[in-house]
This record gives structure tokens, sequence and C-alpha cells, in this order.
């Protein structure tokens, strides 16, 4: 009696060799996958690159033409005093407040309805979409006077909620639409199986969809956060001493002499940077293994 | 549970919303149609002999008719990139996303520094000796280099919004799924046109919805290359309202850019969805 | 700070809400110069477009944030009847500071009374690069210039550099419809609007295209000229005095400021009027009148003109140890004005917030005539009747270089 | 630790045409082990949704512990459920997944761990209890959901075959477990399977659902020996029930049913159906191989399973498998003597295909 | 239609501290029907996905129809498999998701249509062609995945867990169509399964994994029979084998094993481990219950399991589990004679617990 193991009842065969051209198919795959993201990295950063070198140039640099890539001379007195001019530091502030707030209130308005629209089918659900697109489909500027005379009348005029409620109205689309596209794809049987172990339906969510919906709520975080960052005209109406940074220094950009402009625009882009720094860690999801 | 009634969830977006833009908006729609003595239709008739209304309807729709397609392809193609991990995927996803971060005026800003006369393009063909003084990108004479650099802006500014939102509606498709569909000998092409994409419609749509609003929404990157010679209809509102202190006029603009809006994002819902009952 | 956010005014204190010195330089000079002049004030920058929605909304909710109002004539000219006191007796307190007529007849905005102090003035003028004056036709004397010396001297400068170099601010921030409004057609036929389609006109037209033929392209994209001339883009430019200065104060060598050509009928110019007024309900009307008196002191323009060029609006002396640049701006403004065929044009009176649509008749006359190559004697009929139909409604008198009939119309 | 009753529960699902369950009435005791069997799609989960609060029927009443809750939300049932398709939380790890429901109760973390760690050794999880699901095998996953669901010491415990895709070792083990620990804990138990030996072994009672509608619920014993009618015969077992049909005659004055050629004496009580056509049921292990006797079927397939061996063979035309002891050995075509010991005969009527009462 | 030869595979996961497959070398003739066994988490399902193309190996060679495919592209590979998390669909209804690999051929449509309703027909699939998989049961859903694999008339059919959620009833008849099919198209299958009775019916030869090693390789009736260690015997069989610990003693020259009182003889070949100690296994299956002679044991439990009983004996305080017939009543307490057939019993070394050559 026998164990066979090996099965000597048929001779081994001869083996072919091991054929690696799919592993070299792969890791030149893998090179050309790295080369379009080189290129598309390219492309997304080399403007960055320009305005970061054109804020720290010298006005001279700036002017001259066949332009270097690097400016034959640097120059941060732009961008220092950009950032010394009065109001420009709390305005950062108040940016940074605003954007927060609006990314909590959008999420806190705007999560649970797109979890109505991914979780139920009813009538007037195209209508809802349409009415929450109304807003955003409508060039805001016709509604500024309207919008200024009911913040003073509700006196929120002039501060950091009034230009948080604008903004949480303006990210509210946003938020809905990319939150509900993402909590369709969780499975529903999760949330079921959270409330036969004893959550609410809002624990169930909290606790199982949330974390999974995760990089759609980073996703629309982001937006918000940017939207309310890059927001000029809402909260130049409905503010007046409590500017936030685009208020305050966006509207001269355009009339400022191009190195006020770079240096500018290159200061309001920091901030949003390292915002979507963080976020990206989300989206990019941190449990990219786990989820699958 | 699926008796409760969604309502609830939603209203207090309805709320926020009505209470916030409710009263403006029914303004606004009022104003383009009243003046003193009652309905009129005369802010239309100004609008319609405006020399400048119908080229910025144009402009504007041709723009998202050429951006529009390219930007979701592009979009879909990186989101493709970094569902294959390769290695610095976390530097390049953060280098995609940083448009996001720029406001349309530095946007238009960044491009008008490369697409200057003496901007950084001119400056490099000028130095490679391609060109002896660079070419006239943004001069109103070149409609179509106009539109290219407009374009190219534009899809440079935004993609990284349409890549987010496919990015995050990739990310919780199960891997199964297309695993299966290699094994059942679909090529990546078939792949993404009977696996991923559809699983991807939820997001999809999403995107084209607010990327077309957003897009109708933007000019300043437009005005800040071109100035008025490619006006856009947002564009004109702003003027209409800013500039020439009409709000009627204004309001007919915006209406016009809202029933494109809207029209189109019926139709993303209508066409870009799921069949009922899947998943 | 949690719901009210940072004060981004600086001290605090009362708002004086102003569409000018919007660039953060600029501001950051005038804030200072305001600080050494008066207390309590602190000043706010906003775009014209939310100024006057900010202005309306807050008078007429009733609840006035602002103190004080500083903008352009035509800015201010629109709140008149409504939105802001009557200055009048400001004014007669101040009465020794000589304000020109025409900027008093502007601020009364077509009504009997005040609406706003004048502040500040301005106005358009040539920049020439020292290349460009190279190319200077023979014989010219560039501080002298007929628009046929100016068309030549384009001509010239082009074939000269390979590539046309002057440039003019036609983007859409651009003031080139103030050089039709307020140079151009004056000079060629005296008149703004009355003449708008003369014979003259068409001339005028005429003239614009051939030059247009020599201006650089991307003209159109030029919001203010000082970029294009620090890069060297351009050599030879019209604009606003606050819009060219910065080249000149960088390379006071390299360059001249002109006054602006004249035509067959004059040097037609026109003056950019600057004025500070109180809003209905202002916060503090009593600080507001004391900043207005000390921003009107000679002194205080003087200074103005120093850190923010813009001239003053009152009848001072300029000091002799103003920056080169700003020596030359105020020289060629001086013989801009002081021409003995100096040709004032104002910017629209009374028009109210129509005025907007008025520029837009000159800016859509030129685009049609002049880029995309309409027949100009059409363009202009077509274009009278839109500009016809607005002074129809408003029933104002025409105002300079046009005669005060009764009622305005285009002939 | 509390009763279940189900009354007449329908269930129709938006947009089918016919009834996931229907009318379907059940009693389950306090603390009784009740398991679901039937065929693929015939509404078990359906029926467990329900009870669970996942669904709500569209007629019907579910009562717990005296308790309507037809309405209630699933959380205050106070049940615990397993998951078909598991439902194993993946963003959570796995010691967290098994704890979850004693956290959302409240208890303290200590007790959780204890119990985490006591359900993690029953089911041979503790190697695995830092992982997150994603890494974890099939198997491994539908532990993570049992054990999620055995710790908590619910009134009501729904399992929906829990153990599909465990090896049959750790079935056994598990088996053993769950058995001592509902009796211990007194859970009344709902468990679906399709696993004959599972719903045998472990079942209190064993309700056989076809259609949406419950055919029959009883012991294991009365339902494996005798079959309510000819679908659940044929349904439980492996290999089935077998099913002859034949005539009734009657020789020498007791009843004998005839198929085609050959016969066996059927009990007398059948004498009633004289000339009429009928239909025996025997479980193929409850034919006995003899010598002679019986009826005569012909070998046509032998296929060794192991413990045993099924014969297939053909008698009079039909097919009747037959369960031989796994050292049976024997030549296609060969002929062999089967007999069918009259109190293994079960007898159905061929039109209603219910079970006749003979005793 | 080709062989498939796997060589050394080794695969350990990103992360993970053991082997998932270590060193695996397993032959499949062409054709052949391979069955893979293990306990849960084995490497089971690791093996299949390398053989896919879904996992690369660490190291080792795949070589399918004499060409490797070690690092080749999954549809390249011509083959097809049914996940064990089915991997349905969800976007496509039913037809399309069966149809699905046939499409992706360019098989034409009609063509697509004809197969997709053989496997709906053979799969009991016709009802829900139109539906989409969401509104299925879980049955159903496997079914669909079955299906998608079968009508691709693939090189190399993989298999994992294929019918777990499915009955007896339906699993039976699939089985023996699945085992034509495959005979008919001849496609070489690897086949994980935990279902004893479907492993040992279905397969050509058994494959048995244990913690990524590959324990034994043979027919079926070898593996079961003949089990190479303890860790198969155990495993396979439901309820497994016996192991019994003795000592080899000689009672007049021929060689018996005490198990503490209680002795039976055994083949001389086994003299030579005179006072060592041996691990006996005999499955419950061979031991017979006689009127004396061999062991005594008492009984313990019977469990009725429908088609025999099982009884839970006590020897010298080692437990023996018998599988007697349905109708065996006994109770509790009650002794029993246990003859252990000769020719059934194993011998195991208890230090490497290798069966040992006995004959
Ligand atoms: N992605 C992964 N990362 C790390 N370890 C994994 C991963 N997938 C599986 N494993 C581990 O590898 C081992 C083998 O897993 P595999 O899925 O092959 O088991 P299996 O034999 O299919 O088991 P089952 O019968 O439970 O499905 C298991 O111990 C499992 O925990
Ligand atoms: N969401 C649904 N919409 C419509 N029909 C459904 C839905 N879910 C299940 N069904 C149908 O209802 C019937 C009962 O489904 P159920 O899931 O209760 O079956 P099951 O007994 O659990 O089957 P299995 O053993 O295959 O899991 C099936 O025919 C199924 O196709
Ligand atoms: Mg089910
Ligand atoms: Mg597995």
């Amino acid at each position: 009696m026998t164990i066979d193991v090996r099965d000597p009842v048929r001779p081994a065969p001869m083996l072919p060799p091991v054929d690696v051209a799919p592993l070299r198919r792969a890791r030149l795959r893998a090179t050309g996958v790295q080369a379009a993201c080189v290129a598309v990295s390219l492309f997304m950063a080399l403007p960055i690159v320009l305005i970061g070198l054109a804020a720290v140039s010298s006005r001279a640099a700036l002017a001259e033409f066949p332009k270097p890539l690097v400016p034959s001379e640097f120059a941060l007195d732009s961008l220092l005093s950009f950032l010394r001019a009065t109001g420009t530091l709390p305005a950062l502030g108040n940016s940074v407040l605003a954007g927060l707030y609006a990314v909590f209130w959008s999420l806190v308005v705007g999560a649970p309805a797109g979890y109505a629209l991914a979780r139920h089918a009813f009538r007037g659900k195209d209508a809802y979409q349409m009415f929450i697109l109304l807003v955003r489909a409508l060039p805001i500027v016709v509604l500024s006077v309207p919008l200024a005379t009911m913040f003073l009348r509700l006196d929120v005029y002039d501060t950091v909620l009034a230009v948080t409620l604008v903004h949480t109205a303006l990210a509210l689309p946003t938020t809905v639409l990319i939150t509900a596209s993402i909590f369709v794809s969780v499975p529903a049987d999760l949330e079921e199986a959270a409330q036969v172990f004893g959550c609410t339906r809002w624990q169930a969510a909290r606790r199982v969809v949330v974390p999974l919906a995760l990089p759609g709520l980073a996703a629309s975080s982001i937006f918000t956060f940017v939207l309310s960052w890059n927001e000029l005209l809402g909260a130049t109406v409905v503010t007046l001493g409590h500017r936030t940074l685009p208020a305050q220094v966006l509207t001269s950009l355009a009339e400022a002499s191009v190195a006020y402009r770079f240096a500018g625009g290159f200061a309001l882009i920091l901030p949003a940077l390292l915002f979507i720094f963080v976020m990206r860690r989300y989206l990019l999801n941190l449990w990219g293994t786990t989820l699958r | 549970m699926r008796s409760r009634s969604p309502w609830l969830l939603l209203l207090p977006s309805l709320v926020l919303m009505a209470a916030l833009f409710g009263w403006p908006l029914v303004q606004a729609v009022l104003a383009a149609f009243r003046d003193e003595g009652g309905f009129t239709l005369a802010h239309w008739q100004r609008l319609l002999t405006d020399p400048y209304f119908l080229p910025a309807l144009r402009n504007t729709v041709l723009l998202i008719v050429i951006v529009l397609p390219v930007q979701l392809a592009l979009a879909i193609g990186m989101a493709l990139l970094v569902q294959a991990r390769p290695r610095f995927i976390g530097g390049h996803f953060y280098l995609w996303c940083v448009p996001l971060a720029i406001s349309e005026l530095a946007a238009g800003l960044v491009w008008l520094s490369v697409f200057d006369n003496r901007g950084y393009l001119n400056s490099l063909l000028v130095s490679l000796g391609l060109s002896e003084n660079g070419v006239q990108w943004l001069s109103y004479e070149n409609t179509t280099t106009m539109l290219l650099t407009v374009v190219i802006a534009e899809i440079w500014r935004a993609t990284s919004l349409v890549f987010v939102i496919v990015v995050a509606g990739m990310q919780v498709i199960p891997r199964d799924y297309d695993e299966a569909a290699q094994v059942f000998g679909a090529s990546l092409g078939q792949r993404l046109r009977h696996v991923t994409l559809p699983l991807l419609m939820p997001s999809l749509q999403v995107a084209l919805i607010l990327r077309t609003i957003l897009a109708l929404q933007a000019f300043a990157v437009a005005q800040a290359l071109t100035g008025r010679d490619f006006p856009l209809l947002v564009g004109e509102t702003y003027e209409w309202y800013v500039n020439l202190r009409n709000p009627a006029v204004s309001s007919a603009v915006a209406l016009v850019v809202l029933a494109l809006s809207l029209g189109t994002a019926l139709l993303y819902l209508r066409t870009v969805r799921q069949p009922e009952g899947a998943r | 700070a949690g719901c009210t956010g940072f004060a981004t005014t600086g001290g605090g204190g009362m708002v004086f809400l102003s569409t000018q010195f919007r660039p953060v330089d600029e501001a950051q000079r005038f804030r200072d110069l305001l600080a050494r002049t008066i207390s309590g004030v602190s000043y706010v920058t906003i775009e014209e477009g939310p100024f006057a929605g900010q202005v309306r909304s807050q008078v007429d909710a009733g609840a006035t944030r602002i103190g004080l109002l500083g903008g352009l004539h035509g800015d201010l000219a629109p709140l008149a009847d409504g939105y802001l006191e009557d200055v009048t007796d400001v004014l007669a307190r101040l009465g020794d500071h000589r304000w020109p007529a025409d900027y008093l007849e502007l601020a009364r905005a077509g009504s009997d009374r005040t609406w706003y102090v004048p502040w500040a003035t301005a106005s358009y003028i040539l920049a020439a690069h020292q290349d460009a004056l190279e190319n200077l036709p023979s014989g010219v004397d560039p501080a002298a210039l007929s628009y046929d010396d100016l068309l030549d001297w384009a001509v010239a400068a082009r074939r000269a550099e390979g590539r046309p170099v002057l440039g003019l601010p036609a983007g859409p921030k651009g003031l080139l419809h103030r050089f039709t409004q307020g140079y151009l057609l004056p000079s060629f036929t005296g008149g703004q609007i009355t003449t708008f389609r003369s014979a003259e006109a068409v001339t005028a037209w005429e003239y614009l295209r051939e030059l247009w033929a020599n201006c650089v392209p991307s003209s159109t994209t030029y919001d203010f000229m000082q970029e294009p001339m620090e890069s060297g883009e351009v050599r030879l430019a019209w604009d606003h005095v606050v819009r060219l200065v910065s080249a000149p104060r960088q390379r006071p060598d390299s360059w001249r400021m002109l006054p602006s050509p004249r035509g067959p009928r004059g040097l037609g110019y026109m003056a950019v009027l600057a004025g500070m007024a109180i809003p209905k309900g202002s916060t503090d009307p009593e600080l507001a009148r004391r900043t207005i008196e000390a921003l009107s002191l000679p002194r205080t323009q003087v200074e103005l003109l120093r850190s923010n060029s813009f001239f003053p609006a009152v009848a001072a002396d300029l000091p002799d140890d103003l920056s080169p640049a700003i020596a030359m701006e105020a020289q060629a403004v001086r013989r801009q004005q002081d021409a003995e065929d100096a040709i004032l044009s104002l910017p629209p009176v009374g028009l109210g917030e129509r005025e907007g649509e008025v520029s837009k008749v000159f800016q859509d006359t030129f685009r049609s005539i002049v880029l995309d190559g309409a027949p100009i004697r059409s363009t202009l009929d077509g274009q009278a009747r839109v500009l016809q139909g607005i002074l129809d409604e408003l029933r104002v008198p025409c105002w300079a270089p046009d005669p005060p009939a009764g009622r305005c119309e285009v002939s | 630790m509390a009763e279940l009753i189900l009354r007449d529960l329908a269930k129709t699902y938006p947009g089918a045409s016919t009834r996931a369950t229907d009318d379907v009435s059940l009693d389950v005791a306090d603390g009784e082990f009740m398991v679901l069997l039937g065929p693929s799609g015939c509404g078990k989960t359906t029926l467990l949704r329900m009870v669970a609060g996942l669904e709500l029927p569209d007629a019907g009443q579910i009562v717990i512990g005296g308790k309507d809750v037809t309405y209630l939300e699933p959380r205050r049932r106070n049940l615990s459920m397993v998951f078909q398709s598991y439902a194993v939380f993946p963003n959570k790890k796995v010691a967290d997944n098994i704890g979850f429901g004693l956290r959302m109760r409240g208890v303290p973390a200590d007790g959780v761990r204890r119990k985490v760690e006591w359900a993690a050794d029953l089911l041979q999880l503790r190697p695995y209890l830092d992982r997150y699901p994603s890494r974890l095998s099939g198997g491994q996953r539908q532990r993570v959901a049992v054990a999620r669901a055995i710790v908590m010491d619910a009134d009501i415990l729904l399992m929906d075959e829990p153990l599909s895709n465990l090896d049959a070792l750790l079935r056994l083990n598990f088996r053993a477990e769950l058995k001592k620990l509902v009796a211990e804990l007194g859970t009344t138990t709902l468990y679906v399977t399709h696993d004959q030996v599972e719903a045998l072994s472990l079942g209190d009672r064993v309700a056989v659902l076809r259609d949406g509608v419950l055919v029959q619920c009883g012991p294991p014993g009365a339902v494996y020996d005798e079959p309510a009618d000819e679908f659940v015969g044929g349904f439980l077992g492996s290999p089935p029930m077998n099913f002859l049909t034949g005539t009734v005659c009657t020789d020498e004055g007791r009843p004998r049913v005839d198929f085609g050629g050959q016969s066996v004496p059927v009990p007398a009580a059948l004498s009633s159906y004289h000339g009429k056509r009928l239909r025996l049921g025997i479980r193929p292990e409850a034919i006995q191989l003899g010598d002679g006797g019986g009826l005569r079927g012909e070998l046509q397939v032998l296929e060794p399973l192991g413990a045993s061996a099924l014969l297939t063979t053909d008698v009079c035309g039909q097919t009747i498998k037959v369960q031989a002891p796994a050292t049976f050995r024997a030549e296609p075509g060969r002929r062999l003597a089967l007999r069918l010991p009259v109190d293994q005969c079960r007898w159905y009527d061929p039109e209603t295909s219910l079970l006749l009462e003979v005793r």
C-alpha cells in the first residue's frame, strides 16, 4: 500500500520552463502605468509649480521674455506684503472657520438626505434632486442682494455664521449627491445586521455605513471645504468686517499687478493644499485592503 | 424598515435650501419677466438682441460638449491608474487633487502665465527656436486656439472634481466582480464596459451632473484667459448684474443657465442610471 | 469669534466701504494714510457690483452697518436717490477748497443736492517707452500728438520691432470704452452722445480700426496696461493713470508719460472722479463727516497722490518732491487739461444705474466695428437706437461735451 | 428565552408575482430548537427576516414571548442572527465584529472580551481575532458571523445556513457545542440548513417549507420516517425516499400492490383501495438486500459513498435506490433481491401525494 | 481539456505570518475530476486563485496543457470558476450573468442564449433569467454562479464550494449532471468542497490539504479507507475515524494490542513494534456490533441520524463512535460488544501520526 502524495502512477512529465513573459508584461504595464501617472502628475503639478515660482519671483523676473523656467531673481516681498496686509490673517481664520463649519453642516444636513436617496425609492425623488440642484444651477450673483437683505433682517449679517450658511447651502447639492452615490454601494445587509444586533437606524448608519462610505464623505468634504475656501461672491455680500480670505483679497487679485496676483493666488492655495492632504487619506481609504 | 418616510431625512436640507434660496430665487425669476408695468418680455428682447448673448450661449455649449467627455474619460483613466496601485500613488493622487484647491481666478491666472504672448509656452517655443515671437494663443483672431486654451485650462482645473468622485465610487466596488470578469476572459476594455462602469453608474451620474452644473457656472478662467472675446453665459449674468446694473436681464440669462443645467441634469438622471433592481 | 469670526478691518471702528484702492498694496498704503489722518475708521474694499448690492440691501433693511462710502462717480451716482445722505452742508462747510465746478455738477448727479464730496481725480494718458520714442516719426512732438501722429507712430514702431507694440486696455475690466467715449469721439466729433452717429464719428471709428490693426492682438485681454508694459510686450500704451504708473515707477528713466492725442475738434479727455458719500443710516455720521473733512484737506490729498497716484480733487499745489513717475503723470495730466483745445468729457451724469449700459453701447460698438469688422454706418445706427432707448427712458439732459439741452438725444 | 409564534405570515416581494411565504404559521416553544428545511428559494430566509424585523409581512402576526412584535424595530426584539451572506462588518476587526452586539447593549469591555474569547475558542477563531475580515477565508468569515450571533444570549437565535462553508469536522464539533449551549441558555432557535444530518441531529422539531408553504412540522424522526407528502419524502434523506407506483390487488384476501409483474403484500388497511393506484415510499436504507423474496431488481449503478454504497436498481421499469453496506460488491446487470419491510413502507395517494393513514 | 500541473506552489499573503499554501504539488490529468478537501482556512481557495491567476505564487509553477501559465493573466488561461462568494454581477440580469463568459469570447447571441437556457434548466433557474441577482435567494445566486461557470466549456473548471447553499436534492441532481457533463466535455476540474459525500462520489481523486500542505492525494476509496495520517482519517468521514492508543504485546507468539485491559489481535507485521505504543484507526461504520468477542464498550449516547444511528461508546476510557443501523435501540449504560475487523483496522505511529505499512 502506498501513499501517493506525488502520485507516482504517472511519470512526472517534462515541465516547460517557467514563462516569465507575463511578469515582464506586468512589469512593463506597471512601468506604463507609472509613466501615465507621472504624465498626469506633471500636467497637474506644472501649473502649480509655475504659480509657486511666479509667487517668489521678483517683478523684473516676471517681465522677462523668453522666460526661463526658474526665475532669474527671487523675491518674497509680494508674498510677504500680502501676508502682512491688514486683515489677511483674521480673514484666514475666518476662512478656516467657515470652511470647517460648512463641511460639518453640509455633512450633517446633506449626508442624511444622501442616505435617504440611496436607500429609499419614493415618489418625488427626482423632484427633490432637481430642487436641490436648482440653487447650484442659478448663478448666485442674481441672488446676492435678496440674500444680503435677508441676513440683515435675521441679524446674522457680517458673521462667519452667515458665510457658513451660504456655503453650506451651496455645497449641499454636492454633498447630497456624492454621499448618495456612495451609500448606494454599501451593502444593505451590513446595516441590517447592525440593527439586529441592537443598533438604532441612526447607530447602524453611524457605525457601519459611515465608515464604509468614508471615501464618499471625504470627497464631499473636500468639495465643501474647497468651495467655501474659494467662494467669493456669497462671502462678499454677507460680510463686511468679518471677511473670509477670498472676500478680503481675491477681489483685489484681478486688479493687482501680476506679482501680486501670483503671490495672492499662491497664498490662497496653500491651506487648501493642506486640507486636501489630510483628506486624501480617507479618500484613498485607509482600510483599502480591508474593504474588499 | 422600508416604511418610514425618507422625507424626514430630506427635511433639513429642504428647509435650509428653501429658507436661504427660496425667496431670492422666486424674486430672480419674477425679475426676468417684470418691470414697473407688470409682465413684460422686454428683458428677453434686450437679451436676444445683445451681441454677446448668442456667442456666449454657443461658447458655453461648445465648451461643455468638448470638455465634459474629455474630463470624464480622463478621470476614469486616472481612477483606473489609482486602482492599479502603482508606486508613489499617494503622491500622485495628491497632485491630481491639487487643482481642486485652486480658485477659478487663480487657475485662470496660472494658465494665462502659460499661454500669454510672453508666457511660459511661448518662452519655450522661442527658446527652442520653434517660433520667432511665439504664437498668439489668446488673440481674438484665433478663435480655435482661444477655445483650445480655455479647454485645456478647464480640463486642468476641473478634472480633479470628476476624478475624486469616480475614485470614491471605485473604492466601494468589491474587487470580486472584476476578478470574476477576468477569469471569464474579459479584456480590460470589456471589464470596464461590463463591470466597472455599470457598477460605477451612480458615481458617474453624480459626477456628470455636478460637473455640468459647475461648468455652466464657471467663467473666471475663460475671462482671465481671453477677456470677453470668449463670452460665456454666466459671465454675461455677472456682466449684466454687476457692471450693467440690470438685474432683470441678468435674471433672464440666469434662467437660461438654469434651464440648461436642469435640462442636462434631468437627462443624466434619466439615462445614466442603474436599472431598477440592479444591486 | 466662534460665530462672528475675526474682524478683518484692522482696529475695528467705523466701516469706510470703498471700491477704490482694492489691490492689497494700494489698500495698505491708503490704510496707513487714513490712520495718520484720523482714527477709528477701518477701510474696507469691495468690488463695484457687490458694493451697490451691499449699500442697497443694508439701507433697505434699515440696518446700515457702514459709516462712509467711497467710490467713483459711477459707483455713487446710482445710489444718489434714496441710499445716500445729502452732503450739501458738508460741502458748504468746506467751501474754501475750490472744487472745479464740473466736479460739483457731477456730485449732484442730475439733482439739486450734492450727494458726495469729490475726493480725488484721475485721468487717462499715454505712456511711451524709450524704445518706442526712438521710432517716433521725425518732427513729431510726443507731448503734442495728433491721432494721426499716434497712428504713424504705432505703424513705425510695429515695423521697427517686427510686431505691434501699442496696447489698449480692451480686456473685460479694461477701460477702453472710456477711450472712445471721452477721447476719440470728442476729439473727432466734439461730442459724445449727440454726435454718436455723425459722419465724423464714422471717421473716428475708421481711424480706430486702423489703429487697432497696429495694436498688440492680446489687447483684448488687457485689463490694466501695467503688466504688458512691465513685461515689455507693450511699448506704447493708453490707460488710466493709476494703471500705468507701476512700470515708470520701477524704471523712471525708460518711460515717458504723454498727454493724450488731439483730433480734428481738439483734445478730448475725460476726468475720473472719486467721491465720498454717507449712506442713509450711517453708523456714525459725525465721524463720517469728520473723515470727509480730513480727507478733503489739500495736504491729505497730496499725500494720496504720493501713495496711491490719485490726483487731488481740490485745488492743491503739487510739491516738487513727487516720485518721478507721479511727477511725469502729473505733468502729462496737466498738459492735457491745460491744452487750449482741450475738450473735457464727463462720465455720464444722471444716468444712475443705467450708466453701465451706456458704456456697453460703446463697448459693443467697438466690438462690432473693430473686432468683428461690421459695417460702421449700420452698426452706429443700431447702437444709436439702443442708446436712445436708454436716454428716452431716463429723460436726462446731456453732459459735457454735449450741449446741456433739455433732453439728450442722439442726432 | 421566549416562545415564538408565527401566524399566517404572508409576504410578497414588491414586483414579484408569487408569494415568498404563504400564510406560514409556526409555534416554536420556549427553548425549542426548530430547524427550517426546504429547497432553495422556498422562503426560508424571508421567514427569518420577518422574524428579525428586517422585512415586514404583508399579513399575519409575529409574537415573541407573548408580545406582538410584527412591526417592531429589529433591535427591540432581542434576537440575534447569522446572515446567509455573513454580513460581517468589513471595517471592524474580528474581535470587534464578534463583540458588536454586546457592546451595543452596553456590556462592559471586560465582559465583552471574555465572551468574545469564549466564542473564538469555540469556533477556532483565536488566531484571527486581530484581523480584518477581508483577510480571512470564506469559512473563517462565516464562523465570525456565527460567533457574533451566539455571544448575544438573545431570546431568539436565528441562523441562516450558518455552517454551509465549514468542513465536516468543524461542523460536527460546533454542532455539539451549539446544542449544548442552546440547551443551557434555553434560547429559542430557528435554524435554516440544507444539511440533512444537521437538521435531524440538531432539531427538536423540523419544519419543511415548499414554495412558501409550510408542508410539515414535527420531530426529526417523524418527519424522516413518515413524510407528510411525497415532496417531503423526496426532499429529506440523501439519497431520498424511493417512490414506486403500483396497483392494489387482492391475493387470497390479503391486499398486495402490484408494480407491473412483481408485487408485495401490504397492510390490510389498504384493502379499501382495491383496484386503485397507489404510491409506495420507502427509504433506500430501509431496503434489505436479501437472498430471495421481495422484489427482484437489476443492478444498474453502484456508487461507493465511503460509509456505504449506493445501488441504483431497476424494478419493473421503475428505479429504486438502495443503500448497501460499503463492502457490497456486484457488477451492474446482476439481479438483486430487495426486501421491503412492511413497517418501513409508506403509502401515498397519487393524486394529492399525501400520506395515507394506514395504521 | 488540458492537463493541470502544480509544482511546489508557495504563497504567503502580504502581512501574514504563515504560508497559505506550502509547496503544493499536484498533477491533475486531462479530464480528471480532482476534489480538494481540507479544513476551513487550509488554503483551498488560495490554491484555486493561483490556478486562476488571480493570485501570483511566491514560488512554484503552474502548467496547463503543457504550457506554463504561472504568471499568465487570468483571461488567457481559458478556465472558468465558481467563486466562493459567488461574485455574481449585480448589474446584470441572471441571463446576462450566465452568458457573460460566452459573450466575452464572442460567441454569437444565439449560441449564448441556447447555452444559457440549457444551464438554467439544469440548475432550475428558468423562472429567474430575467431578474437581477439582488432579487434572488442565496441559493439561487449560487446557482447563477455555477451556471455561469459551466456554460463556458473551458479547459479547466475551478469550483469553490459551488453547492454549499443548495439543498440536498438539488445538489444530488446537479452532482450527477455535473459528473456527466464534465465527462462528456472532458473538462479538467478542480473542485473544493467540504461535503464528504460530494468529495467521495464526484472525485476521480481527492486531495487533502492541511495548513497549506498537501497531505494526501488519491482515489476517494483509498483516501477514505487508508488515510495517510491521523489527520486525514479524522477529517474525512462523518463521524470521523476512531483513534485508540494501545501498546503492542505478544500473546502466544501472535501480536496483540492492548488498550488498557482489553486487547485485539493485530497482523503479524506489527510484531516488530513489540512493547511500543501504537494508534489504531477504525471507521465507525466498520465496527460491527456483535454479540460477543472484540472489545467491550459502554454505550453513552445514541443519536439517531435518519439512515443510521450514531453510538458513542466508552472503551477503557477511550471514546469510540459506532455507526449502527437506524433500527438499533439501546439505553445508555448498556454494554456492547464491538468487533473490529482486522482488514478495516489501520495503524499509525503515535509520534508522526503517519500510516504504518502493515501488509
Ligand atoms: N487576503 C488575505 N490576507 C491574509 N491572509 C489571508 C488572506 N486570504 C486568506 N488568508 C488566510 O490564508 C489562509 C488560507 O485561506 P483560504 O481562503 O485559501 O482558505 P480556504 O481553504 O479556502 O478556507 P475556507 O474553506 O474557509 O474557505 C487562511 O488562514 C486565511 O486566513
Ligand atoms: N428582494 C427580493 N425581491 C423579489 N424576490 C425575492 C427577493 N428576495 C428573494 N426573492 C424571491 O423569494 C423567494 C424566497 O426567497 P428566500 O431568500 O426566502 O429563499 P430561501 O429559502 O432562503 O432560499 P435559499 O436556500 O436559496 O437561500 C425566492 O424565490 C426568491 O427568488
Ligand atoms: Mg436563503
Ligand atoms: Mg475558501
